[in-house]
């Protein structure tokens, strides 16, 4: 009998066994000779739209991109929560409803509050 | 606040949006458009001197890969420019022919001018599907009379090459009772959509001067609320005949140069239908010699494409082959204000822009 | 408005690139049907393991969208509801060659645009095919004799598969493609090494 | 229906504002020198019975031994039309005035006959070559170019 920690312990290596597979998998396949390896400069420079890009990327671009950035963690953050919580929604009877409300309405309110500052307008 | 640095970056010949192969060095600061440079040349297959060593009959294959979304109407133009030079009759059968296949030819254009612009707009392939099955149809109804998809190379001068079968005429009814059934179903789909509705009203206003100043002309001059078209102004082969209005749209944003490619399929349908009716029967070409040598002279054809004014400028010294031809390309003509509309622009909004103009590479680059 | 470039001094460089591969490029690339070695070219042992390698790589081809002129609306033709290569596995048209492994050069190709069709597909990942569709990719086409066109993609690139035709039938181009099926599923690699 | 003006009158017309700028004329065309282009599109384009406000096409004719610029002029206002032509002489650098300050439409078509034809234009904004790449050989659409180079 494993008890629950086993299980985690079990979907623990899997995920990780199935992470570390995929990122040796390439290199792996080339050494069995499945993927042709032909190096070539031109294939390692940057793509762009079959020109020579100019200048460099390195600039001082808007602080207004980062803004765009916060937003989506916080609202990635939040689905992760969420995921559990519909997962066992019956168990937390009419508590986790309002547990899950009461989540939702901070997270509005930064929201309310990102908005009105008009950050997501671009200017 | 904080001080930011232009990058330009290019938007080169080979990018899902550009309509072909056209190329933009569009400078940006952050998401606004500060300058933009238009690169051409991508797809210059150079056609006018082609044109120069080969017959009047040989240039209509041509003709067909200049717009190559609307190669029947490339023929009907430079037909009709041979015919003004050569001063040749054509019979009543051969002009009602060409006014289907020319409108019908429209109809296919505007569906992919709307099509791609909605693909542009981020509702990927569905609109595109739907109207590439109406175009799917016209397809059909011109490789009854033609043989080809595409580059049809139907229209001689003096005529048409072969006449239509059978079949044709009641494939085209029922095309013809379907489609306005259809276009209520983009318009009830897309009119009042409001993405549609948030991503063009009011981007890229052309106002109606400086649209007559930078010589636009179709669809996209009348949605600047001129009343300009060439098959009323400058009424050529059997339009006279037709009754039929020409639309226009008063503040000339990207949604009215969308609403104009809708309510002229809707006109389209309606010139159809009348030269249906009153095909007569008869001769489809009068006889033309194959080497064809023209007085010495020059003529200047157009007529309304579905970009605009189409037009081809034929000199002439006598011998088989055309001293000189030039293609004035609507879409080429229609790019120059481009730069003007998007400069302050966000990005999104240029490939709107750009996508509500449609340009065509075969014929911006010739 | 100050430009962070000088647009004359970067025609200048294309120019000079172009010009520099029109004088490059005067014979056609070998097709590749050479990394086949000859002698074991008529039969050839597809061991299980190419089967199935071969057989992944042939039906999930992403085509890389490089639509030059008319060719380029029968390829979306071919794309769209009534040809449909979605059944196989084709249907997805990557815009970057990084997610692409096949190049389909529909439509005519001028000096002006070959440096850049060949550093796209320099940029694509192995394997990688290239198909030419139309007679204007395969010899310049009715615009073979004009001063700006390639006569031919094989004077740039290998080509695999041509597929003739001005432009060709989607199923003409359906046909091509199982043809590049049938060479892919020949292709071995233990062997070689 | 585009009335095309005759060329006698629009040829008497600019004759009186601009005496010695007409060269000659015929039913459709009216022939002017090539230094006077910008003066004369100036005087059709504001003249109260003409009002050219539209370039409708400008393109360029090789006739060997003089080059010869064809503007197509229409006037939406009044649905009438005339083709303006000029004839340059010298061969190795023929030069006629850009019309673009008048009409922004000529941009893209004097870039285009600049770039196949090789005829500049003074005063155009950004003169370069359009369709073909820089270090291309001479002029295609020249007579004397032999093409497929």
């Amino acid at each position: 009998m494993l008890g629950n920690f086993g299980y985690i312990g079990i979907f623990l290596i899997l995920s990780l066994g199935f992470a570390i597979l995929l990122i040796l998998l390439p290199p792996l396949l080339r050494l069995v000779g499945i993927v042709p390896k032909k190096p070539n400069p031109v294939k390692t420079s940057t793509y762009e739209c079959g020109m020579e890009p100019v200048g460099t990327s390195w600039i001082q671009f808007k602080v207004q991109y980062y803004f765009f950035a916060l937003l989506f963690v916080a609202f990635d953050i939040q689905v992760v929560f969420i995921y559990p919580w519909a997962a066992t929604i019956n168990q937390l009877k009419l508590f986790g409803l309002v547990e899950m409300i009461a989540f939702f309405l901070i997270l509005i309110i930064g929201f309310v509050y990102a908005w009105r500052k008009g950050v997501l307008v671009w200017k | 606040m904080f001080k930011t640095e232009p990058i330009m970056i290019n938007f080169g010949p080979q990018h899902p949006s550009t309509h072909g192969v056209f190329r933009m060095r569009i400078t940006f600061d952050g998401e606004r458009i500060l300058d933009l440079e238009p690169v051409f040349g991508y797809l210059h297959r150079g056609i006018e001197k082609l044109g120069e060593s080969k017959t009047y009959a040989q240039i209509v294959p041509y003709t067909d890969r200049l717009d190559y979304l609307a190669s029947m109407t490339n023929n009907h133009a430079y037909v009709l420019a041979v015919e003004k030079l050569a001063g040749v009759k054509v019979p009543e059968r051969a002009e009602y022919l060409r006014v289907i296949m020319a409108e019908l030819m429209r109809i296919a254009s505007h569906l992919m001018t709307v099509g791609f612009l909605l693909n542009e707009m981020g509702a990927f392939m569905t609109p595109l599907l739907y109207m590439w099955r109406e175009r799917e149809k016209i397809l059909d109804l011109f490789e009854m009379v033609c043989g080809q998809r595409l580059t049809y190379n139907y229209m001689r001068v003096g005529g048409v090459s072969q006449d239509i079968p059978d079949e044709f005429m009641p494939a085209l009814r029922r095309f013809i009772d379907e489609m306005p059934g259809f276009i209520d179903e983009y318009e009830q789909l897309l009119a009042e959509n409001e993405i549609l509705l948030a991503r063009t009203k009011g981007v890229g206003i052309l106002p109606p001067e400086k649209a007559i100043n930078c010589s636009i002309s179709g669809p996209v001059l009348r949605a600047s609320g001129v009343k300009w078209d060439i098959r009323r102004a400058d009424p050529y082969s059997i339009y006279h005949r037709f009754d039929f209005e020409i639309p226009t749209c008063q503040n000339g944003d990207a949604y009215d140069r969308y609403r104009m490619r809708i309510l002229e399929m809707r006109q389209s349908v309606r010139i159809i239908e009348q030269a249906m009716a009153e095909t007569p029967d008869g001769e489809i070409r009068t006889k033309v010699p194959a080497m064809l040598r023209p007085p010495k002279g020059e003529a200047y054809g157009h007529i309304e494409g579905p970009k605009g004014e189409l037009g081809f400028y034929l000199v002439s010294d006598g011998s088989p082959n055309p001293y000189r031809f030039h293609i004035r390309a609507p879409a080429l003509i229609n790019l120059t204000m481009f730069r003007d509309l998007c400069i302050g622009n966000l990005l999104a909004d240029a490939l709107i822009i750009l996508g509500s103009i449609d340009i065509c590479m075969g014929e911006v680059d010739r | 408005m100050e430009r962070p470039y000088d647009s004359n001094e970067l025609d200048a460089a294309e120019g000079a690139e172009i010009e520099a591969l029109r004088q490059a490029c005067k014979e056609p690339y070998p097709d590749p049907v050479q990394w086949l070695d000859e002698d074991i070219e008529r039969s050839v042992l597809v061991s299980s393991v190419d089967y199935i390698i071969d057989w992944g790589r042939r039906f999930s081809l992403w085509p890389v969208n490089c639509g030059l002129a008319c060719c380029a609306f029968e390829m979306i033709g071919l794309a769209a509801s009534r040809f449909d290569i979605s059944r196989f596995g084709m249907e997805l048209f990557r815009a970057s060659p990084r997610q692409a492994d096949l190049m389909l050069v529909a439509g005519t190709l001028t000096w002006k645009m070959a440096p850049a069709l060949k550093r796209i597909y320099d940029q694509m990942p192995e394997p990688k095919w290239v198909v030419a569709m139309g007679s204007c990719a395969i010899s310049g086409g009715p615009f073979r004799d004009s001063y700006s066109v390639v006569n031919g993609v094989n004077l740039i690139l290998p080509v695999d598969v041509y597929i003739p035709g001005c432009p060709p039938r989607p199923e003409a181009l359906m046909h091509g493609l199982i043809l590049l099926h049938r060479k892919i599923g020949k292709e071995t690699f233990l062997k070689k090494r | 229906m585009t009335t095309p003006l005759p060329g006698e009158d629009v040829a008497k017309r600019i004759g009186e504002h601009l005496p010695d700028a007409v060269t000659d004329f015929d039913e459709t065309a009216v022939f002017i020198r090539d230094q006077d282009v910008l003066d004369v599109a100036r005087f059709l384009k504001e003249a109260p019975g003409l009002e050219f406000d539209y370039v409708t096409s400008i393109t360029a004719v090789d006739y060997r031994e003089h080059f010869e610029v064809v503007y197509h002029l229409t006037s939406i206002k009044n649905n009438h039309s005339i083709v303006l032509k000029t004839r340059c002489h010298q061969r190795d650098n023929p030069r006629v005035p850009s019309v673009v300050s008048l009409w922004q439409g000529a941009d893209f078509q004097e870039r285009e006959v600049y770039d196949l034809m090789g005829i500049a234009f003074d005063g155009h904004p950004n003169l370069k070559r359009m369709f073909l790449w820089q270090g291309f050989p001479g002029y295609p659409l020249r007579k004397d170019h032999q093409s497929g180079v």
